[in-house]
């Protein structure tokens, strides 16, 4: 099977008058068609960056793309306008984190998702908004037709966000690229679309990239994870591998971190300091500042991958060393 | 000291030297004046309106003539007339740059006065029905609304004209004309401010509502405030130079733009270059009050 | 919706009571006893205490208002002093002048300025944007005053293409050049504060709404940049027709200084004339009628905006 | 430095009850906002934000209160600390009716009550240096101002902030966590004996989240804390809280011992909640969503049991009576269930 998606030595800068932000540094990874990966990260990681980049939604002027990306076998960083229009909501689609800001306040949802219907399936207006209520009812959306005229603002949180998801899906997309779909949801709705979303993968066999911050969501719907750190991949693997048994002492950290049933009357482990500057990354591996493996050799230069086992990459001096004791 | 929480990992690392990188602290108003530093566009209408305001400030100094010498050998002579009277001379045989440099002190003071009232009255009514809420802000905001209800120009022209006129009379038109737009913008940045979460934190401290108000509101709220003040006070000499024109402000002889627009039209067949030029006074004061005034702006704003 | 509208019309009550309150007020501005500002100044003692009791003004101040305020609405204004004719009368015959006008005005100044801020909006921080915000500031900070003259000096006096002032006949028929060309001049100098201010805040309203998140969303549709630029517009287009129709009323209240410099026979050069000769009922009705056109056309302005905006008529 | 100032205080004497007193009581707290709309702009409906809560907080203990967006917790905190005005409902701290005759004042109350925001961003001013941000509480009760200085920096000792770094500097010069250590220092200044905490973690990253609880732990045993601890996440609520509040579209559902209320939850929301969070676990996924549909509006909430319209044991008692909290000891696990009350006439009702 050829791999759906190849990205490598991918970069994104934005510059500035004043500064120049280096927010990906050279990432790399392939995804097979059906796979749902997961890019994890904290704030300012990269990992949403590189998912608009992915598109070519980032500002052209401010930011500077290099590397290169392959999906479904096209370049997409050589691509002309027309063909990056046809490409977009067609068999690449978006949703994001925010489905009230991400939806154009003056029209009816059932009218936006109509137009994208119209437009890349080349059918009326009329055809289109017959497809949005099939998607509603495919979403789980209860009355679908009275919902098809409400405005973003009339519906709550969780059918705002299922609205969205007929929208990526209603060109029946090879690749949907999932932008924290369910962070500013509540918890009883959060679990609720990533079942739907879980499901609707299934049932359509489409690739999926899902960028969350949180690992719980990441365990719950991803086949395999990749771990971003100041704009890095810093490890991947099959999920259930990385997080058992994380290799990079930041992947380590974070799991250690995450508040999920600790004793109470001890203290939570946790990785000192903060992110770096972006502006001001470190010489060599980006996380040497905060790692309590770090030494000298750290700071020469980003460690080169390894492959600990089958289907793991890791960029660590330190990973053949035994596991990782976190302080 | 057990419950600090190092910032750096382990000794030496980079951490602490990249925090001790960071750019020179400036606090709020030193970068705003970095910024402005390198605004070329807005240094230069900057510079230019100084340059009208010392000339305004030190004309009896600067200007050649007595701005009241008529002639009536020398009407409405083109610029440059014997090498002497380098504008040229009005139509009644006055000095036309001599004008121009006493008018400034006129016009200026009428624009710029009614602004500065009208922010302090206009301001502290917005600000107290922005923190006040409820009754006091109902009260304000809707007096306000019924004079918000007049085109300016109109307002400021029937005021002036039933109170009959005069320079007085007509920096008082003007005032009333700016305290409703002056009131909204504090009214809107307060009742903005009032709403962020510090605020409330200020008052969770228990301490007295006045001081809340002075170290918290008040630095927040001075910014739009001014900002929008400083764009009026071009309206304000496009305005009182209007009233003077119709005959309601400055009365001749006195030397105002507006007035003298007014009293060289009749000349416009015989020295239209001479007609133009209190136009021109105008328009390079409130061209560049505006370009000060939006540079100003960008350059508060915090976002950027 | 329905309840939005009635909610709005009557909000506008107080402020046209209020609006009515300021003009009736206008002549107790005035130095000096109001009947002197009602009558020619040579009128002798006897005539002063009649009128006084005519119009009431010996009675109670809130009485005066009230009656005055049944007055106007029944729409006696008054009589002039200075030609003696009903002041409803000029102010009827002259409206329909300013209103062509300051409409026209708009209405150009809307074309121009629509697209010139859409173009600045959309491509914020280029030199096109920067040349549309120089023009932007240059059409407000120029008096238009001066501009009217600045223009008939070129195109009246040295050109001798264009009429300087007044206009053709009474009666205006849009379809006759020899009608048309004595707008020309008045429209376009009245213009340019509105190309401004609506330049200005186009480009803003637009750059605002190009950097919203769901324009990322209409392109990773694959929406074409037009239908992307279509939703924009549809988005920035409120606000904008709102200061459109907030810069008609201010038009038709400041075209005063214009209409004085053309001599058009406007609300405004009426205006101008009862200054000069002091002529206080002329004054007062004229600014009530402008006004109450500027609060008429606010309100229309909110209630068209609830229908282009579904967020707004929750509200 | 002295470093007196925030010592261990062996005996308090703001401390009016002794221990077994409960350093505030809430009963029956209300606070309705007012929608209006029709054509005069009156009143027709009603945001339940907060609807009747009653709480007791013990010296020393940190009461964790969880809930959805909506359901009234931040409001809570709001009331608690006067930000704003309840409707009905009575608070006593420490033994005195707070705002009442013969009570304690309101701003007296809030010198010995402090509070950290969510956003802490907005929570600072952004035209104060973070110092005086901190000093401002001290120099407005006439601590003079190079003293009220100077404690701040101690202050930001005590936060792991290096106050010859930090000290100057502007909010929009720091990141998140070190905002939000600010938040803190900040609450601290007034030497409060309890502080409300609403939401104030859940902004950061889960690597500064973790630092940020473990400064909020070590704070509350070196100073004599007691912590109000409001959050959407129940892993965080659970580590630092003794007791846990869940409330449900203005109303408090379940109360009771953390442990307890985790292993042992009495009410079918606590339980879906619970049920809800994600597994951390991929081979053990959730296949069924344990409730559907969104939170309903608290806007003219459903009628008696506000949970019924998603709950998967409704019977008709749900939609007729609304059940009671009903009383207990302090730590006592008590549920607003009809299923928790025998005599209700639910049919899984517990038999005693």
């Amino acid at each position: 099977m050829t791999p759906l998606v190849e990205v490598e030595n991918l970069s994104v800068n934005f510059v500035t008058r004043e500064s120049d932000v280096r927010a990906v540094n050279g990432v790399s990874f392939t995804m097979m068609p059906g796979e749902v990966m997961c890019m994890l990260g904290e704030s300012g990681s990269g990992k949403s960056v590189t998912m608009r980049a992915l598109m070519r939604l980032l500002p052209p002027k401010r930011s500077v793309i290099t590397g290169s990306i392959r999906i479904a076998g096209q370049d997409v960083l050589a691509m002309n306008d027309a063909t990056l229009r046809r490409m977009r909501g067609n068999s690449v689609s978006m949703i994001f984190q925010e489905p009230m800001t991400a939806f154009d306040p003056v029209v009816s949802v059932g009218d936006q998702i109509a137009e994208v219907v119209a437009l890349h399936r080349g059918v009326s207006h009329r055809a289109g908004r017959q497809r949005a209520l099939d998607l509603f009812d495919l979403v789980r959306i209860p009355s679908a037709q009275r919902r098809l005229d409400a405005y973003p603002h009339e519906l709550s949180g969780g059918l705002r966000q299922r609205a969205m998801i007929a929208l990526a899906l209603s060109c029946e997309p090879k690749l949907l690229l999932a932008d924290e779909p369910t962070t500013a949801l509540d918890a009883t709705v959060q679990i609720q679309v990533l079942i739907l979303l879980r499901r609707l993968q299934q049932e359509m066999g489409m690739s999926v990239i899902f960028v969350t911050h949180d690992l719980g969501v990441a365990a719950e719907i991803a086949d395999r994870v990749a771990v971003m750190y100041a704009g890095r991949v810093v490890e991947t693997g099959p999920v259930r591998d990385l997080l058992r048994n994380p290799q990079h002492p930041y992947t380590a950290g974070l799991l250690a971190s995450t508040v999920h049933d600790q004793p109470r009357d001890q203290d939570l482990k946790t990785i000192p300091g903060a992110p770096p500057d972006m502006r001001r990354l470190p010489p060599g591996c980006s996380f040497a500042p905060r790692c309590p493996l770090a030494g000298a050799d750290c700071d020469a230069g980003m460690p080169p991958p390894v492959s600990p086992a089958p289907g793991r990459i890791v960029r660590c001096l330190r990973v053949s060393a035994p596991q990782v004791e976190f302080a | 000291m057990s419950t600090a929480v190092s910032d750096a990992a382990r000794p030496g690392a980079p951490t602490g030297a990249t925090e001790l990188a960071l750019p020179k602290q400036r606090g709020y108003w030193g970068n705003v004046g970095y910024r402005l530093r390198y605004d070329p566009v807005t240094l230069c209408f900057g510079g230019l309106l100084l340059l009208i305001i010392l000339a305004a400030i030190f004309s009896p100094w600067l200007a050649p003539f007595d701005p009241y010498q008529e002639s009536i050998i020398r009407r409405l002579k083109p610029p440059g007339f014997q090498g002497r009277y380098w504008l040229g001379t009005d139509e009644l045989g006055r000095d036309m740059l001599s004008r121009l440099l006493y008018g400034g002190r006129i016009t200026l003071t009428m624009g710029i006065v009614p602004v500065f009232i009208a922010t302090l009255i206009g301001g502290g009514l917005g600000v107290v029905a922005g923190f006040a809420g409820g009754v006091v802000n109902m009260i304000i905001m809707r007096v306000t609304d019924v004079f918000y209800a007049f085109p300016s120009v109109l307002l400021a022209v029937a005021i002036s004209g039933a109170m009959g006129g005069g320079a007085g009379n007509g920096m008082i038109a003007l005032t009333l004309v700016f305290i409703p737009p002056l009131c909204r913008v504090a009214e809107t940045a307060t009742s903005q401010v009032r709403n962020l979460d510090f605020v409330d934190a200020a008052r969770a401290t228990g301490a007295p509502l006045r001081l809340v108000l002075w170290h918290h509101v008040l630095g927040n709220v001075l910014g739009p405030v001014l900002i929008y003040a400083s764009s009026l006070v071009s309206v304000g000499i496009i305005l009182a130079s209007g009233l003077s024109f119709l005959g309601l402000g400055v009365k001749p002889p006195e030397p105002d733009w507006g007035l003298m627009l007014n009293a060289l039209r009749q000349a416009i067949y015989v020295s239209p270059l001479v007609c133009a030029m209190p136009g021109i006074a105008i328009l390079l004061t409130s061209i560049s009050m505006n370009m000060v005034s939006d540079g100003l702006r960008s350059a508060m704003d915090v976002r950027s | 919706m329905f309840g939005y509208v009635i909610r709005r019309l009557l909000a506008a009550i107080p402020i046209a009571l209020g609006v009515s309150i300021v003009c009736f007020s206008l002549v107790y501005l005035a130095p000096g006893d109001p009947i002197q500002t009602l009558l020619p100044p040579d009128a002798d003692a006897e005539t002063v205490d009649r009128l006084k009791r005519l119009y009431g003004l010996d009675r109670p101040l809130p009485v005066q208002y009230l009656e005055w305020l049944y007055r106007v609405s029944t729409g006696d204004f008054g009589k002039s002093i200075a030609s003696g004719r009903p002041v409803a009368g000029e102010i009827y015959r002259s409206l329909g002048n300013t209103v062509l006008l300051a409409g026209l005005s708009v209405l150009v100044a809307f074309s121009i300025a629509f697209i010139m801020g859409t173009i600045a909006g959309r491509q914020s921080g280029t030199w096109i944007d920067r040349l549309v915000t120089g023009v932007a500031v240059l059409g407000v900070s120029i008096p238009n005053y001066w501009l009217g003259i600045v223009l008939v000096i070129i195109f009246s006096v040295e050109l001798m293409a264009l009429p300087s002032s007044g206009m053709a006949s009474d009666k205006f028929d849009p379809t006759s050049w020899e009608h048309l060309q004595y707008l020309v001049l008045p429209v376009f100098t009245l213009s340019m504060i509105p190309v401004g201010i609506i330049a200005r805040t186009t480009r803003s309203a637009v750059s605002e709404v190009m950097n919203q998140e769901f324009i990322v969303t209409l392109r990773a549709n694959g929406l074409p940049e037009w239908r992307v630029l279509k939703h924009a517009i549809k988005n920035a287009l409120p606000p904008v027709l709102a200061v459109m129709g907030l810069q008609f009323g201010t038009l038709m209240g400041g075209s005063i200084l214009v209409e004085t410099v053309f001599a058009w026979p406007g609300s405004g050069y009426l205006l101008s004339k009862a200054i000069l000769t002091r002529d206080v009922p002329v004054l007062q009705g004229t600014i009530l009628v402008l006004s109450m056109i500027f609060v008429l056309t606010n309100l229309t302005v909110d209630l068209f905006q609830s229908t282009l905006d579904p967020r707004i008529r929750r509200g | 430095m002295a470093m007196t100032s925030f010592a261990v205080e062996e005996h308090d004497e703001r401390d009016r009850g002794g221990p077994q007193q409960p350093l505030l009581t809430v009963t029956d707290l209300k606070k309705h906002f007012a929608i209006r709309g029709g054509i005069l702009g009156r009143v027709t409906a009603q945001v339940r934000a907060v609807d009747g809560v009653s709480f007791v907080v013990r010296k020393g203990e940190t009461l964790g209160i969880v809930g959805e967006s909506g359901c009234g917790k931040s409001t809570v905190a709001r009331l608690l600390m006067r930000l704003i005005v309840p409707d009905a409902g009575e608070q006593i701290f420490d033994g005195e009716a707070v705002g009442e005759r013969g009570g304690i004042s309101v701003a007296e109350m809030r010198r010995q009550v402090q509070m950290v925001f969510q956003d802490s961003a907005s929570s600072l001013n952004p035209r104060m240096p973070v110092q005086n941000s901190i000093a401002f509480g001290p120099i407005a009760f006439g601590t003079p101002r190079a003293e009220a200085i100077g404690m701040a920096r101690e202050l930001l000792v005590k936060v792991g902030l290096n106050p010859a770094l930090f000290g100057g500097r502007y909010p929009h010069e720091l990141s998140g966590g070190q905002k939000q250590r600010i938040n803190i220092a900040r609450a601290l200044a007034l030497k409060p004996r309890m502080i409300i905490l609403d939401e104030a973690v859940s902004a950061l990253d889960k690597s500064v989240e973790a630092q940020v609880l473990n400064l909020l732990q070590a704070l509350k045993r070196d100073l004599n804390l007691t912590y109000i601890f409001i959050s959407h996440d129940l892993g965080v609520v659970r580590w630092i809280s003794d007791r846990v509040l869940v409330m449900y579209l203005g109303e408090v559902v379940e109360i009771g011992p953390a442990d307890e209320l985790y292993n042992a939850p009495k009410h079918p929301y606590t339980s879906a909640l619970l049920a809800s969070r994600p597994a951390l676990d991929p081979d053990n996924r959730r296949e069924e969503a344990p409730v559907s549909g969104d939170p309903p509006n608290p806007i003219n909430p459903p009628s008696g049991c506000r949970f019924h319209t998603r709950c998967p044991h409704v019977e008709a008692v749900c939609s007729a009576k609304a059940p009671m909290l009903g009383h207990g000891d302090h730590g006592a696990h008590l549920a607003a269930c009809h299923m928790q009350d025998p005599t209700s006439g639910h049919s899984q009702a517990v038999r005693h």
